[in-house]
């Protein structure tokens, strides 16, 4: 998304994290096996960190530099 | 170089053999079970393989001490090796080895403590006599299970186990952690609360309190208060003897 | 705790004799990270000790409730994300209302979390006319305990972007220098971050 | 004067906050219809106001707080201008090397404090039968002993020669926090507090370990005793988070990390452990107070909770912890032995790399303090293989140590006899550490005095005298004084023998039969104890000789040059003591620091050229 604006792309971010919330919930309530509920939710958890962390956060600024 | 290797490697042998020589010694305290045994035999070994690897770091270091040492107040500078070659990889190699050793003793032993019955922990194997064990601030209660007879610590002197039979001690606390320690077994696990653990030994020496202090019950693990009392003498008799005492007990609560 | 330290790498001046204002934010801004790395295991060692001592069961909890507050949650991120981004971009105005909203999402997420604990099913006591199990007890007290740390986190971030509030409408800040603000938003986000993992790990594990 | 405010402030606002605190408990406890006093409850809630009112009244309002609400602070720096002589080590100050210096003298006094209580213990101890004192003091004496001596072995090299040492070292002019820095060292004075007046607001009864149930059942100062740890916790992450970061990114030009002096890469290493592990203590810590204050039921086994969940807990921490004390007195030892052998610090990668090596293993190997616990049996195996795996990077810290100083040009002065007595002592402790990593012989050992010969030896022998080691060694630099060798190498032999004789022995009651914690003990053990009972005396005496010298040196010794061991090292290459800015010219690394006597071996330190005028300010935060 380098092409975009500050805004719209920490916008699109938001949407895609509010579309996993959703489906992690209806997810949730569907599946039947622990197990695989379990590993599902872990691995929706740790992909919404990623995109906080990388997108809301600026996590990557620790080590490049600021570009202004 | 070697004018130096040759004495210190002399000063680490006699060290060690100074070292290993405290195994005449016979200081380890009471054997009062196969599992004491056992235990003194991998303390052995352990202290064997130990000794020399003290002596080590000793050797060099008394050597280094008297042959390499300067009054000259820092102003000479010593050799100008740095370690770079090949001496660190064999040193890396051969504490592994050693550490590598270490651990096989380690786990050998460890399965034969957990295997089948002398198991140790957690687990279900039943054993001719098993104790029903229930620790308390300050006192334990040794119920025999199946015997219908109790002795707590508070009241009653000592707890008697017949030689050489399974005893298997089941553990639960009603308040906080205890840990029921018998150093002539060489035994001990903790009380815990909500859960029970147990441990089995098997007695094959005929001994008591008054003979070696060591035939005892402690709580080790710090409880409160009077921790420093929570302890019961433990006398270990000829199944006869045991089985009488057992009836005459069964009679006084029948009574 | 969280306010002071937080707040701690936005106003370093010391010490910064031989450092440039772009090594100095630098450093504080992974000096920041590792404080979130370091709570993070404070969170993690919570989080640990629920499915230790419950595995994933789970006490009935009002689903509704826990997927607004986590909406709820979300918002006040993409609000101080507009925040921080504003300043960057220069625009006090936008910053400060998008401060001003996040604020009170995270009021309305407490406020969220305090209702919930009124109408929680599960307590810390057992009692006969409930028919309280003891594991009902032992997830209320990892229920309080985790959402109860975390709500502290959340109402220590309220009053951290109050202040930023506060001193962004007084004048300080601008667009070259809003550490200030920036480190109360990364907190804030990192906050979101633990809910992340402790909204399943409460409410959908057991489906 | 200045001190006066300082300390009078900060007890007045702490106290005014204490109250306040006290006051709002009991008016929420009555909001929510429970009765207004709780002496826990209350307590926790004043003491984190008294907290926050110590810490603003003695500095922190002035030179920071304010800032928060965009109004001018303080020069931060005013506090520590010479000028203020002695009493700047009684303010708020942000000069490392002053903090340096508050902590080591705090955490000295603990030391001797902590020290006495020992005393007390091997005096009751020293016959079988209840002596001295009632099981209620010895308890509370023990579990003094043991907490303060943790935190001495936690702090007192990490804040005080670390705080001094590390940013001169790698030529930066403070750390890279220095308020933090200054909060780090404010937040111990009230957590020094707390201990101490333990005694007298219920005792303690559960050790430094402070396992659930006892510790949530017990009716004694145990709330206080969590929330002063918990305070104590917090100042050890910020420190570990301070020094990280420091040493990451405020090393002079030219100080690489193969470059990095041996005591710097174990600040560095154990500031890691103190960052990622410490909230393992602190949660398990809040669980308790949380158990005792808010009716939870984390250890309540009757309402589902397990006591062996705060053990989990708490060793995720406090084995670690044991390398935040050990890595430090290895770092000292290294850096020492370096020096005083004159020759090239042999295979320094490869000691490096050990204690990157402990630090990548401490953090797998804690249920090894529970073996005897009932923990499941298949968490037995991994925990004895993962604990004894540890043993390969500390024999790379020996074969550093060994061959640095074979061939070398020993100068045998006090500083390097205990580096080397930290090597020896430490041999004995790795040793006898085997026997508690292998499950059958720890199940007999677990608990007993051989375990607290054990650690005694690791800690003692390896930290303590690495503490003082590095006391000696850099005692120069922080006083402008030179101390008297004869004094101090009477110390050495004195407390080396004493320590010892003390330790080796007390293995032998350990084996025999006598647990720890314990008041008392069955007769046949009574010849070991009083043994080592004396001989704890003789080392307990021992320290005297250190104070004197100590004391006396600082106020009347000859001054000391800036560089009276002819280190390579950039500590040495400014002034003792050194400037506030500490270099006044900024260094530049050119070389290793150990290289003595290597022929075309570049010097580690250059200078640049004097600067014209003072350097460039960079004020603050800026994007």
């Amino acid at each position: 998304m380098p092409t975009m604006g500050a805004f719209q792309k920490g916008y699109l971010v938001a949407v895609i994290l509010a579309i996993m919330t959703i489906l992690e919930y209806l997810f949730a309530v569907g599946v039947s096996s622990t197990e695989v509920r379990f590993a599902g939710l872990a691995i929706t958890a740790l992909a919404k960190v990623y995109f906080i962390a990388y997108y809301f956060m600026h996590i990557y600024r620790c080590w490049r530099e600021e570009a202004h | 170089m070697s004018k130096h290797l040759i004495p210190a490697a002399l000063l680490w042998v006699v060290l060690t053999a100074i070292g290993e020589a405290t195994f005449l010694l016979d200081w380890l305290p009471v054997v009062g079970s196969p599992e004491a045994e056992e235990w003194d035999l991998i303390f052995n070994v352990l202290l064997a393989m130990g000794i020399p690897v003290f002596t080590f770091v000793v050797a060099a270091l008394v050597y280094a001490f008297t042959n390499f040492k300067t009054s000259n107040d820092g102003v000479e500078t010593g050799a100008t090796f740095k370690g770079t070659g090949m001496f660190p990889k064999v040193w890396l190699v051969a504490t592994s080895a050693l550490v590598a050793v270490a651990m096989v003793i380690g786990l050998v032993s460890l399965s034969n403590l957990q295997a089948d019955k002398s198991g140790y922990g957690w687990g279900e194997d039943q054993a001719p006599l098993v104790i029903e064990t229930t620790a308390q601030r300050f006192s334990w209660t040794f119920s025999y299970k199946d015997k219908n007879v109790e002795l707590l610590s508070a009241k009653d002197s000592e707890l008697l186990l017949p030689i050489d039979t399974e005893v298997k001690f089941e553990l639960n606390s009603i308040d906080v952690i205890h840990s029921l320690w018998i150093p002539a077994f060489r035994m001990k696990i903790d009380a815990i609360p909500g859960r029970t653990t147990f441990l089995t030994v098997e007695p094959h020496k005929l001994g008591s309190f008054e003979t070696d202090e060591n035939f005892r019950v402690q709580c080790a693990e710090l409880c409160g208060l009077n921790h420093t009392i929570m302890s019961m003498h433990i006398r270990v008799v000829e199944q006869a003897e045991f089985d009488a005492w057992l009836a005459s007990k069964q009679a006084k609560v029948s009574r | 705790m969280a306010v002071i330290a937080a707040h701690g790498h936005g106003v370093e001046s010391h010490g910064a004799s031989h450092m440039s204002p772009e090594k100095r934010l630098r450093v504080n801004r992974v000096g920041l990270w590792l404080f979130f790395f370091s709570e993070s295991i404070i969170f993690g060692l919570l989080f640990t000790s629920r499915f230790f001592l419950l595995g994933t069961h789970q006490e009935h909890v009002d689903q509704f409730l826990g997927l607004v507050i986590t909406i709820v949650l979300l918002a006040s991120s993409v609000t101080a994300y507009t925040a921080e981004t504003a300043m960057e971009k220069g625009n006090r105005k936008l910053a400060q209302w998008a401060l001003l909203g996040t604020i009170l999402l995270g009021v309305v997420f407490a406020v969220g979390v305090g209702f919930e604990w009124s109408v929680a099913e599960f307590g810390l006591k057992l009692s006969e006319e409930h028919h309280q199990e003891p594991q009902n007890v032992v997830f209320g007290t990892v229920f309080f305990t985790m959402t109860g740390l975390h709500a502290a986190h959340v109402v220590s971030g309220v009053g951290m972007l109050v202040l930023a509030f506060i001193m962004l409408s007084r004048g300080h800040f601008s667009k070259e220098s809003h550490w200030g603000i920036s480190s109360t938003i990364m907190y804030w986000h990192f906050v979101d971050v633990v809910w992340v993992f402790y909204y399943p790990a409460l409410y959908l594990v057991a489906g | 004067m200045y001190a006066a405010t300082t300390i009078g402030g900060g007890l007045g606002t702490g106290l005014l906050s204490f109250y306040l605190g006290i006051g709002v408990a009991a008016l929420l406890r009555t909001m929510f219809g429970y009765d207004a006093w709780d002496r826990d409850f209350n307590a926790t809630i004043g003491y984190i106001f008294g907290l926050v009112g110590w810490l603003m009244g003695v500095g922190m309002w002035g030179t920071w707080g304010r800032e928060w609400f965009g109004l001018k602070i303080k020069d931060p720096h005013a506090n520590s201008r010479k000028e203020l002589g002695w009493q700047r080590y009684f303010m708020f100050n942000v000069d490392h090397k002053v903090i340096g210096i508050q902590y080591l003298a705090t955490f000295l006094v603990v030391f001797m404090t902590a020290g006495l209580m020992a005393m007390i213990i091997r005096l009751e101890l020293m016959g079988s039968g209840q002596d001295f004192i009632s099981n209620k003091t010895y308890n509370t004496v023990l579990g003094m002993h043991g907490i303060m001596m943790v935190a001495v072995a936690v702090a007192a090299v990490v804040g005080g020669l670390g705080n001094y040492a590390v940013p001169l070292m790698i030529g930066a002019d403070d750390m890279a926090f220095p308020r933090m820095n200054a909060l780090s060292y404010w937040l111990v004075p009230p957590v020094a507090v707390t201990l101490l007046l333990s005694p007298f607001l219920g005792g303690l009864e559960t050790g430094w370990t402070a396992y659930p149930p006892l510790s949530v059942l017990t009716d004694s100062a145990q709330t206080f005793w969590n929330v002063a740890i918990i305070t104590f916790g917090l100042s050890s992450i910020l420190g570990g988070l301070n020094f990280v970061v420091t040493v990451m990114f405020m090393r002079a030009p030219g100080m690489t990390w193969g470059r990095l002096p041996m005591f710097v890469w174990s600040m560095f290493v154990t500031a890691w452990l103190a960052l990622l592990y410490t909230q393992g203590f602190a949660v398990a810590l809040i669980m308790v107070t949380l158990d005792r204050i808010a009716g939870m039921g984390f250890f309540d086994a009757e309402r589902g909770g397990d006591p062996l969940l705060y053990q989990h807990v708490f060793w995720f921490y406090s084995h670690p912890a044991v390398y935040i004390m050990i890595l430090p007195g290895f770092g000292i030892a290294l850096e020492v032995i370096g020096h005083f052998s004159r020759k090239p610090l042999f295979a320094y990668r490869y000691a490096v790399g050990a204690f990157l090596g402990i630090l990548g293993l401490s953090g797998v190997v804690w249920a090894h303090h529970m073996f005897t616990a009932g923990i499941p049996n298949y968490l037995h195996g991994p925990f004895l293989v993962a604990t004894e795996l540890i043993s390969i990077p500390t024999g790379l810290i020996f074969l550093s140590a060994l061959g640095t100083i074979w061939m070398g040009k020993l100068w045998l002065r006090t500083p390097m006899l205990f580096a080397l007595a930290v090597i020896f002592n430490f041999a004995c402790g790795g040793v006898t550490g085997i026997f508690l990593a292998d499950v059958p012989t720890d199940i007999h050992l677990q608990d007993t005095y051989f375990v607290v010969a054990h650690f005694h030896y690791t800690i003692v022998g390896g930290e303590i005298f690495g503490l003082f080691a590095g006391i000696y060694y850099w005692f120069p630099k922080m006083t402008g004084k030179m101390y008297n060798e004869k004094l101090a190498k009477l110390h050495f032999w004195w407390m080396f023998i004493g320590f010892n004789l003390t330790f080796f022995i007390m293995h032998w009651p350990g084996i025999e039969g006598m647990n720890r914690r314990i008041a008392d003990y069955p007769e046949s053990l009574q010849t070991a104890n009083l043994i080592v009972s004396l001989s704890a005396f003789l080392l307990g005496s021992s320290f005297i000789v250190f104070i004197y010298n100590f004391i006396n040196s600082w106020v009347r010794g000859p001054a000391a040059e800036a560089n009276p061991w002819g280190a390579r090292t950039l500590e040495w290459q400014t002034s003792s003591p050194p400037p506030v800015e500490n270099f006044l010219t900024p260094p530049v690394i050119a070389g290793h620091p150990y290289d003595y006597g290597v022929p075309g071996a570049a010097p580690h330190v250059t200078f640049f050229p004097p600067a014209v005028g003072s350097p460039a300010g960079g004020g603050g935060g800026g994007q």
